[in-house]
């Protein structure tokens, strides 16, 4: 991992090849079908693309790990969105109301602190019960969702903030506050899994519980720690984003873990966990919103955005069957 | 003679589960430089022993004395911090991870702030791995190394710590005799430091070539403790099972019918080529070699699970085309898989539902399943298999290894087949079902079936076959008649040493 | 004296759990509130929890054979959406049987995947969700579907009453005792628990496990049509995105009824009380004057609750054993 | 199929381009979630023919698809691409705000369509163009105070209120205008429930079930939109209770069927077509530089089962 080229990602995980097709794919199509005049590889357009990759790439930076765990958390649309509410709402109060800006950073920390305190109710659940996170965390989605809803009914939450909008539109050597948060996020996540105790451990707990057990790592804790992180990103996610935008609706995050999962999968990260690649995370985030923009770009409409969006995820799961099968006398089980 | 101080002595343990005594104070003591048998049929309590020993479990009474200080572990960690190593029976290796990680799996070395020290784990690692003589090194994945390979791993673990014990679960079970051979090296190593090893087998071959003691567990029992070289095969079984055991081979004395099964120049893929042989209604053909010699992938491909690359299959006479099980089993072809538990039984069904499962179609009501007629069958083998369970509703999950075994076999002789194909058909077995078992085998072939037994272990596949089909590396080497096999030549003959007979 | 040790006390509330949990609930909204167990509203609550039970109905085949359906919220857009068009253009008849085709074929497709091809069914099913619904857009250019003629007799299906009873609730029963008795009785019915239980041993049982899991998916398919005929029935009238999110609801009642979502347990009945039990969960809340969204907080704990008692029965001890 | 349509579409306006040099002006559009009801849809459809009925016009056609994230990245998108007006149906009137801010500090003015933005940001965009929602709402309660006025019930009756998505200020509007208005014409007649049916037919019918069963008097029920009215509709039909007078908002073909049917009194006609046509002509007039009033309503009339045979049946 010492010389990380090109060359070496690009074998190491075919997502980028994917992300290289879609661009020459769309820069293509663009040529003829766009109404812009200025071409799709535009340096702005693909730094605006790792902005608005980072709402859902920082999650997804947190589902990686969760997977690579072995586990999967579907709650985490509903966290994004109580964190959102928790941001908007500690600015709001009259408690901070003396402290002028110095309201953010209390702000940022309670919605950090209450994401990280409901990844920690997930992971406590399934630590403690052994119900399986999957429906552990169908339940806490519910649940989180209907948390939501306490707030503010069906109201949304608001509070502009011009102070933290500016921030966040700030660009810092070209690239955008957000974009700074994606990538700062990815690099610590990567140093996690492939530097730390914790993060090697996560992955023999993915790769085979039982050894992990025998090996005397406590598996509870571990994937107690990582329900916290994917929550904790969760609402920095939710951060990042409202401090742009100043306003919340209850729905806000709604199949939000769909996405994520996909991009997570298009990485090349196995459900069955073990293995998977930080890096190729971001490669499969990428790849999702490049999708979506080349294809607005193009002029496709909704329908087809979503054809595509679902054929792909379905073709990237048989490709990579195919690419693994062995051959014809393989054991047909 | 003064007695050393023992590394390690139990005293009473008692462990309970929910309705089980699975340990009924027991007392063990293991001595520095020693290697300790611990043998018992399954179910005997080893398992949960060790688990207790290896900080998995905890005593409900008795104690656990390391170097005559009273210890209470809570965990695996715990017990590896006092020297207590375990090395798995099963494979218990993340496959994704370096040999390396696996080898510190739990205990990685770290510099601070959580972070593993890279150079320090190869380099102990490396360590390690050249005392053990493997030809691959600390860096490499796992799932890039063969399963004897990996079995190494497991072994390199013990090595990591100074280990006062090291206990070893059947760690014989996939390696090959060169293999062995550095395993029993490492043990006399131990031994030389003044180690104490715990040796958990059924090879009886192994236990008494490398073994100083021998301790016998029965229903959670302790059963009491001999020097090896004071007892004798049948001595051990009779303490294990608590009476004497025939294991004396009686001649076949039944005609043999006519040719049910043949092979000609089977191949598939890398798996194993050229294969041909016979066999005759009414005869037990025992196919043996080592792990990987191709001896289920054969069986596999007899049953439809396999394409074949080349080569033809005759039954009775006719070549037939076998694509899949349903194929197989309409053929009258049935299969004793390798693996009971992942491949021959539904744990979470009933007794009956499973042994009347590749049936279902047929014995039906209507469009019902006929279920007085699957209690019918289940009734029938139960009683002529001896199979011990509380009745048919029972889940196969709550039966001992043998008797889950014995519905597996029930559930295709019940199936009326032509050719019956076993593998393995003990593995994991305590031997006072495995005679039951062979017995079993030899009875259905004495009334004209065609059985194949495939086995890993010598004795069995010669106390059971007429003839022997001897395997290395996807050939047929040698087929032995019943009267010119010996040890020595079969040795020789899945080893690769003798040519094509 | 009833006595019951802890173990005992464990083990009972993971057989019998989730059916005192019913009960208990049925008690509690009884007392609270008079109007809960009358007639008019029971039946109302039975006829609102058809559509999500009868699709939980085909769910419980996918998720006793070890797979899982989030497709079928979107699958039943589309047969809504497909029946209410053609419709006016060639009439009741040939509309419902060119319906039930179509959604067959999208159920064969995903069966096909995931069955023959062994592709994973979260992932197959999360593209289908997508995809579908971009069919359902295309095909209907996103507008509304509406039946012209508002006294068409195929308003039968959702609205009309056979002797009283709704026939969204006959059509629930009687489909949910004819799937009940395949699951539990037909050989059918056996290869699905075994391939759920141990795919690899039903295969070396000679079950096929693609066909099986491929009829999983056609049965849920057919349950999905079925949702979505009494669903345009219902309204004779519908929007794009009818089903959306409905697939996690019948997840959640079909784990409610302690299907294993590793497959090979699980039964009809189970769901049907499954089912219901969230219906009458949500009615009681509602006329409790709760808000809806009340529901999805107390969801969320029966459901762990209802597992969690079910796993610890099993194990014997409450709190897992994990490190 | 649409994508080739569109697609065709595009080639069309692209080689419109190529061979008559380029268009005046480029519009991007970045509408609320197409496809989810046909009101939007209809809007999407008129809004693309319009465009290139207008040989100086290249519409940039987006879709939020219901999401704040996509639309703020759309919005970006276009300032990026350069076009010369965008047109946004905000998601969410609050959440959009600091998008459009950046759009006019790239000197892109914004008209905001169908639905306002937030008073906050009123300062960022050059106009808004759709319907007057509080007036819709005031009428809407004009109607059904007229005809309980007309049956007598005035003085006794019980109203519930079903209102569109929150947070959406097309609901917040009307539900605005029409809570305001009721008390004004009709003071003894009591709302006796609010519960919002997000636009949607499903949700609003079950909404309708459980009014039904908590209340045993219903004599009116006011729906933010036709949609969700018929779909109240279904579910009194569904439970034999007859007699109640439905008035929505949104005339729907649907709505506009069941009162002929004389099952649905009332409600405000409003067109998508219009609603698209003027948005595109108020982002025309402003790129003109003409004067453009900041609230640029266009007109939308009460119907009723008494007047419904002066409008044709609504496409949608």
């Amino acid at each position: 991992m010492k010389s990380i080229n090109v060359k070496v990602l690009l074998k190491a995980s075919p997502i980028w090849i994917f992300i290289l097709f879609e661009l020459v794919f769309f820069s293509v199509a663009g040529s003829y079908l766009s109404l812009s005049d200025k071409a799709f590889m535009d340096v702005d357009n693909m730094l605006l693309l790792l902005k608005q990759s980072a709402p859902i790439g920082i999650i997804a930076m947190g589902m990686a790990i969760i997977m690579i765990n072995g586990n999967i958390d579907l709650s985490v649309g509903a966290t994004f969105a109580i964190a959102a509410i928790v941001l908007l709402e500690t600015m709001s109060s009259p408690m901070f109301e003396g402290l002028g800006d110095w309201v953010i950073p209390i702000a940022w920390g309670a919605a950090l602190l209450v994401g990280t305190l409901l990844g920690a109710i997930n992971g406590l659940i399934a630590w403690k019960t052994g119900v399986d996170a999957f429906i552990v965390t169908l339940g806490s989605m519910l649940g989180f969702r209907g948390l939501v809803f306490m707030f503010n009914g069906e109201n949304p939450t608001s509070h502009l903030n011009w102070t933290l909008v500016d921030f966040a539109e700030a660009q810092f050597l070209g690239l955008h506050t957000a974009t700074w948060f994606l990538l700062v996020v990815t690099a610590a996540i990567w140093y996690l899994m492939n530097r730390t105790v914790h993060g090697r451990n996560a992955y023999a707990i993915g790769n085979n519980r039982e050894a992990a057990v025998n090996a005397g790592i406590r598996v509870g804790p571990h994937m107690m720690i990582n329900f916290m992180l994917i929550g904790f990103l969760a609402a920095l996610s939710a951060v990042v984003f409202y401090s742009e935008s100043g306003s919340v609706n209850p729905n806000d995050g709604q199949l939000y873990e769909l996405w994520i999962i996909t991009a997570v999968v298009l990485g090349g990260t196995k459900l069955t966990g073990g293995s998977g690649s930080i890096l190729s995370t971001l490669g499969g985030v990428i790849a999702i919103q490049l999708l979506r923009k080349g294809l607005g770009h193009i002029g496709a409409d909704t329908s087809t955005v979503n054809l595509v969006i679902g054929s792909i995820l379905i073709l990237v799961l048989f490709l990579d069957r195919q690419i693994n099968i062995k051959g014809r006398e393989e054991l047909k089980v | 003679m003064n007695t050393p101080t023992p590394v390690l002595r139990l005293e009473n343990i008692v462990k309970t589960f929910p309705g089980v005594r699975a340990l009924d104070g027991v007392s063990l003591s293991v001595l520095p430089g020693e290697v300790h048998a611990l043998m018992g049929e399954n179910g005997a309590g080893k398992s949960t022993l060790m688990k207790v020993l290896g900080g998995i479990h905890q005593p409900d009474e008795g104690q656990v004395i390391v170097n005559e200080r009273p210890v209470v572990m809570n965990g695996p960690l715990e017990a590896k911090a006092l020297g207590i190593v375990f090395i798995h029976q099963e494979l218990s290796l993340a496959e994704e991870l370096s040999v390396a990680e696996n080898v510190y799996l739990g205990e990685l070395p770290t510099k601070g702030f959580g972070r593993v020290d890279w150079h320090e784990l190869y380099q102990k690692t490396d360590a390690i791995l050249a005392k053990l003589k493997v030809g691959f090194d600390a860096k490499t994945l796992v799932k890039d190394l063969s399963i004897a390979n990996q079995q190494m791993v497991e072994i390199a673990r013990a090595l990591t710590v100074e280990a006062k014990v090291v206990i070893f679960d059947e760690p014989t079970a996939s390696l090959t005799d060169a293999e062995k051979r550095v395993l029993f090296d490492v043990i006399s190593d131990l031994q030389a430091n003044d180690v104490g090893v715990v040796y958990i087998s059924h090879r009886m071959e192994e236990i008494f070539k490398i073994t100083d003691r021998i301790s016998v567990l029965r229903d959670g029992q302790y059963q009491g403790s001999v020097a090896t070289k004071d007892t004798d095969e049948e001595g051990v079984t009779q303490m294990m099972i608590g009476r004497k055991l025939d294991l004396t081979r009686k001649e076949s004395n039944h005609e043999l019918g006519k040719i049910a099964l043949e092979v000609r120049n089977l191949s598939s893929g890398k798996a194993f080529n050229d294969v041909s042989f016979q066999v005759r209604s009414g005869e037990v053909v025992g196919f043996y070699g080592l792990v990987g010699a191709g001896r289920t992938e054969i069986a596999e491909t007899l049953f439809g699970l396999r394409n074949k690359s080349s080569g033809e299959i005759l039954l009775n006479g006719e070549v037939i085309d076998v694509k899949s099980p349903r194929d197989a089993i309409e053929k009258g072809i049935s299969l004793v898989p390798e693996d009971r538990k992942g491949q021959g039984l539904v744990l979470g069904m009933n007794c009956r539902d499973n042994m009347t499962l590749p049936q279902v179609d047929d014995i039906t009501a209507g469009p019902f399943v006929a279920e007085g007629a699957e209690i019918a069958i289940f009734d029938q083998y139960r009683d002529s298999l001896d199979i011990r369970t509380p009745g048919w509703k029972q889940d196969v999950g709550n039966l001992s290894g043998g008797n889950q075994q014995k519905i597996v076999i029930a559930k295709w002789l019940s199936m009326k087949p032509n050719v019956l194909i076993v593998d393995e058909p003990t593995r994991g077995i305590d031997v006072g079902s495995k005679s039951e078992i062979h017995k079993l085998l030899r009875k259905l072939a004495s009334k004209g079936l065609a059985v194949i037994v495939i086995s890993s272990e010598m004795p069995e596949v010669m106390h059971v076959s007429d003839r022997i089909v001897a395997m290395y590396s996807g050939r047929v080497t040698r087929t032995f008649e019943c009267g010119e096999v010996t040890e020595d030549n079969l040795v020789q003959a899945i080893s690769g040493v003798s040519k094509l007979a | 004296m009833l006595r019951l040790s802890k173990d005992e006390a464990i083990r009972f509330l993971g057989k019998q759990g989730i059916l005192a949990a019913f009960v208990i609930f049925m008690l509690v909204f009884a007392l609270a509130e008079a109007k809960f167990i009358s007639a008019d509203n029971v039946l109302s609550v039975i006829r609102s929890s058809a559509i999500i039970g009868v699709m939980a109905l085909g769910v419980t085949f996918v998720v006793v054979s070890g797979n899982l359906d989030l497709s079928i919220g979107s699958m039943m857009s589309f047969s809504t959406i497909v029946v209410l068009d053609l419709h006016d253009k060639i009439g009741p008849v040939l509309a419902i049987l060119a319906m039930f085709s179509l959604t067959l074929l999208l159920g064969a497709l995903i069966g096909f995947l995931v069955g023959y091809l062994r592709l994973n069914s979260l992932i197959v099913t999360l593209g289908m969700l997508s995809a579908i619904h971009g069919l359902t857009l295309t095909y209907s250019g996103g507008k509304n579907m509406d039946i012209s003629d508002k006294s068409s007799w195929f308003s039968f299906f959702g609205q009309d009453s056979v002797m009283g009873i709704p026939v969204p609730i006959l059509i629930f029963a009687l489909l949910a005792a004819l799937l009940g008795i395949i699951l539990s009785k037909t050989p059918f019915g056996r290869k699905i628990y075994a391939v759920g239980g141990n795919g690899t041993a039903a295969t070396f049982s000679g079950i096929s496990r693609s066909k099986t899991v491929f009829f999983c998916y056609l049965i849920s398919s057919f349950c999905v049509a079925t949702a979505g005929l009494i669903q345009a029935s219902r309204s004779l009238g519908s929007q794009n995105t009818v089903g959306q999110g409905l697939e996690l609801e019948v997840l959640a009642a079909v784990i409610l009824g302690g299907a294993s979502l590793l497959g090979g347990a699980g039964t009809i009945a189970k769901t049907v009380v499954g089912v219901l039990m969230l219906g009458f969960i949500q009615n009681g809340l509602l006329l409790m004057g709760l808000q809806f969204y009340v529901q999805f907080v107390v969801t969320w704990v029966i459901i762990i609750l209802a597992v969690w008692l079910d796993i610890a029965g099993k194990r014997g001890k409450l709190w897992s054993p994990l490190a | 199929m649409k994508f080739k349509t569109s697609l065709a579409t595009a080639v069309a306006t692209a080689s419109l381009v190529l061979s008559g040099g380029a268009a005046a002006m480029t519009i991007g559009i970045t509408q609320n979630n197409v496809g989810v009801d046909s009101y939007q849809t209809t809007y999407d459809k008129a809004f693309t023919e319009a465009a290139r009925a207008n040989p100086n016009i290249d519409a940039v056609v987006l879709d939020a698809g219901g999401d704040v994230a996509r639309q703020i990245a759309q919005v970006e998108d276009l300032i990026q691409q350069g076009v010369d007006a965008i047109i946004i149906w905000p998601t969410n009137g609050e959440a959009v705000v600091p998008a459009v801010r950046k759009a006019k500090r790239a000197g892109i003015p914004v008209i905001v369509t169908n639905s306002n933005i937030s008073k906050a940001g009123f300062d960022f965009i050059s106009a808004f163009s759709g319907p007057d929602n509080v007036t819709q709402g005031k009428r809407s309660a004009e109607i059904m105070c007229d005809k309980f006025k007309s049956m007598g019930i005035a003085s006794t009756a019980k109203v519930v209120h079903i209102t569109g998505q929150p947070g959406y200020t097309t609901a917040t509007e009307r539900a605005e205008g029409f809570e305001n208005r009721l008390p004004e014409v009709c003071p003894q007649v009591t709302v006796i429930d609010t519960q919002p049916g997000d636009w949607n037919r499903e949700k609003s019918q079950q909404v309708m079930e459980a009014f039904l069963v908590k209340y045993d008097n219903i004599d009116g029920v006011y729906a933010g939109d036709d949609n969700m009215g018929v779909g109240a509709l279904n579910a009194a039909k569904a439970a034999g209770r007859d007699g109640i007078i439905f008035v929505g908002a949104t005339n729907f073909a649907v709505g506009y069927e069941a009162m002929a049917a004389g099952e649905y009194w009332g409600s405000i006609y409003q067109s998508p077509v219009d609603d698209a046509k003027a948005a595109l002509q108020t982002a025309v007039d402003v790129l003109n530089g003409k004067d453009v009033p900041f609230l640029n309503y266009f007109d939308t009339p009460k119907i009723t089962q008494d007047n419904m045979s002066n409008y044709t049946k609504p496409v949608f």
